[in-house]
């Protein structure tokens, strides 16, 4: 499907694209992602993945860190310009329970925490966000994401904002006393992730994390994006991207 | 200018199909995965991915390796294994308003032979591919698919054991594929299906190692195109019974291609990755290609740019 | 890190380079075509065009076409023949400031001899590779390069015909590149050069025909490279005269994969038409390479990603 | 070489690009080319040679008609953009003689024309232009080969300006009668100019054609742009693109 940017905004190594995709829009859940398909100066053969961050009616946004070719080439596009997009895809957070929800993100893993903020406000559910980066400038969405009504703290690892350290020290001082019913969530890089899965597996909360792995298809077809889950292959496209914490192997990811 | 509607119905060795344009094994899942983003009604068929007997995990990750203009992958053949395939999947499978096709592995002739005779006769099941690009472990894993003799005696088995049309899947990573193919037609197959992918590799230089846990895969996509035209064009002079035309193909353009080579069908596979419509738009695009050549089917185009 | 210059100097079977990256055979002509678009003396060396006993006009056109991320060719080894080659542009050749192999290519073994007779010993040639993708018009058309008996004593001919460093240029279209390579090596050749181009086609879809007036040409570009660099991994791994990776090389990236994968140098092809600054580029970024990584020369990174 | 585009103008199926490329306005000759190296969606593989149609100083101009991918990303490219440039390959029109030069351009084999009517007219030697396409719209660089001082005729096959018919129909009416000295030089679609080269042999008046082929490399070195010339193959892109009418065989071209 053809989408055409509406909003496009570059900052440093990152870039937010707004979407016209009413019928993407209209399915989404937190934590699932499209797939693009980049096209350009030495474009990608695949397409790339991307989560969803955030919905309004008919439109979507996207959080978009340059790494590469294909992040490079997405990041720099103008609005009013189209993008070739599939979704939305896999599954996302459960949501499950009622009580207040802890959301832990780290760099451009904040991006499905901002649009599962949301949702949870809107269900009147407490939101606490912790987000990490290296410095200042990697703290994204703070904003947007206190606008959803959730607290906010962050943590920078050379401490130019916020506490100085690892965003999962932040999570181990927030989470003593917390009332039953508190669940966690988490989405950013695999060390990060598998730190937040030990310290929920020690203080017993359920905790729901958002994983990456390299997807060809994006689509559940052809098994290339497999993680041990539960002692069984599952497909972070098609099972996941979020997962239970405590099911991941986290030694095969 | 022919004003009426081109026919596209093919007959495939005994298998029958709308249209000339199918979804290739391993590309497609067991079709359901892809409910929503192809319209079935529109395509040929669809191949499911290889079937062994028993179910497979596959391969250690990473499985997929990016490439330019295509991608390796080293799946492993993870299955559900012939029990489940029939159990579960297979009464979803037909469901979908199109030909479904079971490709088959296994790593000794037995294997083969049981999973064959498993599926033998299930309702729904319009055809069985072989998949003869696996390892076999009786023979210090030469494929069955790089040697004639061997190749020619286990689909002569086989064919013994089915009454459903049986298309042979070659390899490609072979000297001679004309010795292959007409094994295999010699051996009883109704239809040879061209090709499977190519063996190859690709380094991580940050790591310093393959990037593919099994350290080689099989290259698929627009990539090998040239590479299984050729083959298409040699094995269709070679031998009598249709031939599927597998291999980087993306667009009607290149299913034309393949026909004018000799194919008689073609088979979308890693395409639909970038583009789940692409097998779709192929059967359009051949349709108005036909109807402004003015040709009345398919047919007249098969094998019409062979010299 | 290291402060000091990486060593890039190789010495690939008697043939000393300054660095490992040269420019393969057909695809810089006879040099002096790339004067002005290539700086010789920033490169390791060059291979000329294959050499025949006799002139050869090439075959007919079109000779080309292209592909997705590749092209195909079916030049026909047009070229002078070995006595212009050695009359005329060796003289001009040899001014280029790297090193120059002829590579050398027949359809008799008679040929080759004859061919290999006159060029040893001629002042500037620091090697010869030989080109057995040709057909050999006695055994059928059979390619002395895709079966080891014929391969290995063509070879074994030709090494007592010369004190030329001899390198062997293998074909990918086979069953069994392992083989081939130890065929050569035991054979007496010094190097191998991995690998040549994949057999392939096109068919043009309006005029219904193939492409090319050959029919089939050989697939290069980087639609190649994942089969190039599993086919150097596994003939590095067979036998122990050093490989020159070739197929689809167009960055320093690609060239660290293959040199990873155990080659000792690499050849530029099909990348100089799209850049002729490629191969230059190429050394500077695998310098660059060596140096972020601490390595004291290329020699730390051959086959430094097997496994 | 990057050479950025200094201004870009579309109209229809053509595009009219100006490129800031010093080293290569200052050595081109008329007839000469240039390869460049396309990127984007659908991007061909192969660089794509386009005739130098005009140089100032430091600036070329090319003319682009749009028949496929390559072609048509180029004519959609923007003045501040760059393009991947290689030239000036290839040998020109000789240029040969005092006497006055007819030529003959079909379509966007005006292009050459331009570039080299411009070179003639700065030697002070007269020329006339005759330019021929299906209809108007394909007369191209009329007026700008106008400005030259040349005279310029035109004839379409659908009558919809100038003469009805085929510019070598025009071509067959002024030839008679021209003093001894003139010469011919024509660029065009290949039917074109093997009858430019059979009117020039029956008036036994010197004529030289600016062919094209599909190219691999277009410096000369992969034998892939071969065509017989002299009984012997040569190169389109190293010995041509112009050629002596009379030496091309023109059953193999
Ligand atoms: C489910 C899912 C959701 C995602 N959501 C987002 C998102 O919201 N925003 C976003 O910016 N990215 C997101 N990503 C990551 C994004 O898909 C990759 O960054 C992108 O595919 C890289 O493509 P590329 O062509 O730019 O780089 P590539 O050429 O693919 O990679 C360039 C280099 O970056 C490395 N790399 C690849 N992926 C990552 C990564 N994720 N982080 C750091 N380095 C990487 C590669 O190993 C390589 O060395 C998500 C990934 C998944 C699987
Ligand atoms: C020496 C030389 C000088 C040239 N000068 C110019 C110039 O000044 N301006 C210009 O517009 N073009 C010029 N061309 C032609 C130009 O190179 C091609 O039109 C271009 O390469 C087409 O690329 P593409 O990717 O757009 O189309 P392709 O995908 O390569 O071709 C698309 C379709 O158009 C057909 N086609 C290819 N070339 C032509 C052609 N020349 N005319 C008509 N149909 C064609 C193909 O057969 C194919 O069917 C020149 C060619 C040569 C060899
Ligand atoms: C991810 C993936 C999995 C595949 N799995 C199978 C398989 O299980 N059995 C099989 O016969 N072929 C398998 N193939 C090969 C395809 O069916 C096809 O022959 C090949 O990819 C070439 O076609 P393509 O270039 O259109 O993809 C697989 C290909 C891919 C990319
Ligand atoms: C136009 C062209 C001509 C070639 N001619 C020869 C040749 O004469 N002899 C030879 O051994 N290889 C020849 N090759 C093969 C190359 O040397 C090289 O092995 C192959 O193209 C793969 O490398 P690449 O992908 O970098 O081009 C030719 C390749 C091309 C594209
Ligand atoms: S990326 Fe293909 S199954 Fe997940
Ligand atoms: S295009 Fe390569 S020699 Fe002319």
């Amino acid at each position: 499907m053809q989408a055409g940017i509406i909003k496009a905004r570059r900052f440093g190594p990152y870039a937010r694209l707004v979407l016209k995709a009413p019928q993407i829009a209209q399915r989404a859940r937190p934590g699932q992602f499209v797939e693009i398909l980049i096209s350009g100066k030495a474009a990608p053969f695949w397409r790339r993945p991307f989560s969803i961050c955030r919905v309004e009616k008919t439109t979507l946004e996207l959080l978009i860190k340059v790494v590469g070719p294909g992040s490079n080439l997405l990041a720099n596009m103008r609005s009013g310009e189209f993008v070739d997009i599939i979704g939305p895809l896999g599954r996302g957070f459960t949501l499950r329970g009622r009580g207040g929800m802890l959301l832990v993100g780290g760099g451009f893993g904040a991006a499905p925490l901002l649009f599962l903020a949301e949702r949870l406000r809107a269900c009147g559910r407490q939101v606490e966000v912790l987000i990490g980066g290296h410095s200042r400038e990697d703290l994204l969405l703070r904003s947007s994401i206190k606008l959803t009504g959730a607290s906010v703290a962050c943590a920078t690892e050379d401490g130019s904002y916020g506490k100085q350290g690892k965003v999962t020290d932040l999570l181990i001082e927030r989470l003593p006393g917390r009332k039953p019913g508190w669940t966690l969530a988490a989405s950013g890089p695999r060390p990060m992730l598998a730190a937040v899965a030990g310290i929920a597996a020690r203080h017993e909360i359920h905790a729901e994390v958002c994983l990456e792995k390299v997807m060809a298809c994006g689509m559940g077809i052809c098994q290339g994006c497999v993680i041990k889950v539960g002692g069984a292959y599952q497909r972070v496209c098609k099972e996941g991207p979020v997962f239970s914490a405590q099911a991941v192997d986290w030694n095969n990811v | 200018m022919n004003r009426t509607r081109p026919a596209l119905n093919v007959n495939l060795g005994g298998v029958k199909l709308r249209n000339p344009v199918l979804l290739a094994s391993g590309t497609c899942g067991y079709g359901t995965e892809l409910l929503g983003q192809v319209r079935f009604q529109s395509i040929g068929g669809l191949v499911s991915k290889s079937i062994t007997l028993q179910p497979k995990p596959g391969n250690p990750m990473p499985r997929v390796a990016e490439c330019s203009s295509g991608m390796l992958n080293a799946i492993g053949l993870e299955n559900v294994g012939v029990r489940t395939f029939c159990g579960e999947k297979l009464p979803e499978m037909r469901k979908l308003p199109c030909a479904i096709l079971a490709n088959v592995a296994g790593s000794t002739p037995e294997e083969y032979i049981e999973v064959v005779e498993y599926l033998d006769g299930r309702r729904g099941l319009a055809g069985l591919e072989l998949n003869l690009s696996c390892p076999n472990v009786r023979r210090g894993g030469m494929e069955f698919g790089r040697e004639p003799g061997l190749l020619g005696s286990l689909v002569a088995a086989i064919r013994r054991r089915t009454r459903l049309p049986l298309w042979v899947k070659l390899t490609p990573n072979v000297t001679d594929i004309i010795a292959l193919a007409r094994a295999a037609e010699d051996a009883g197959a109704d239809a040879l299906t061209v090709m499977n992918t190519l063996l190859g590799m690709r380094m991580d230089i940050q790591q310093r190692c393959p990037i593919l846990a099994n350290l080689t895969g099989g290259l698929s996509g627009p990539a090998i195109k040239p590479v299984a035209l050729r083959m298409v064009y040699q094995v269709a002079g070679a031998v009598s019974i249709p031939v599927i035309g597998v291999g980087g193909i993306e667009t009607a353009e290149d299913a034309i291609e393949f026909i004018l080579a000799g194919a008689s069908a073609v088979q979308i596979g890693t395409a639909t990755f970038r583009n789940p419509g692409s097998a779709e738009q192929a059967v359009q695009g051949l349709a108005a290609y036909l109807r402004q050549s003015g040709m009345t089917g398919v047919n007249e185009l098969i094998g019409a740019g062979r010299k």
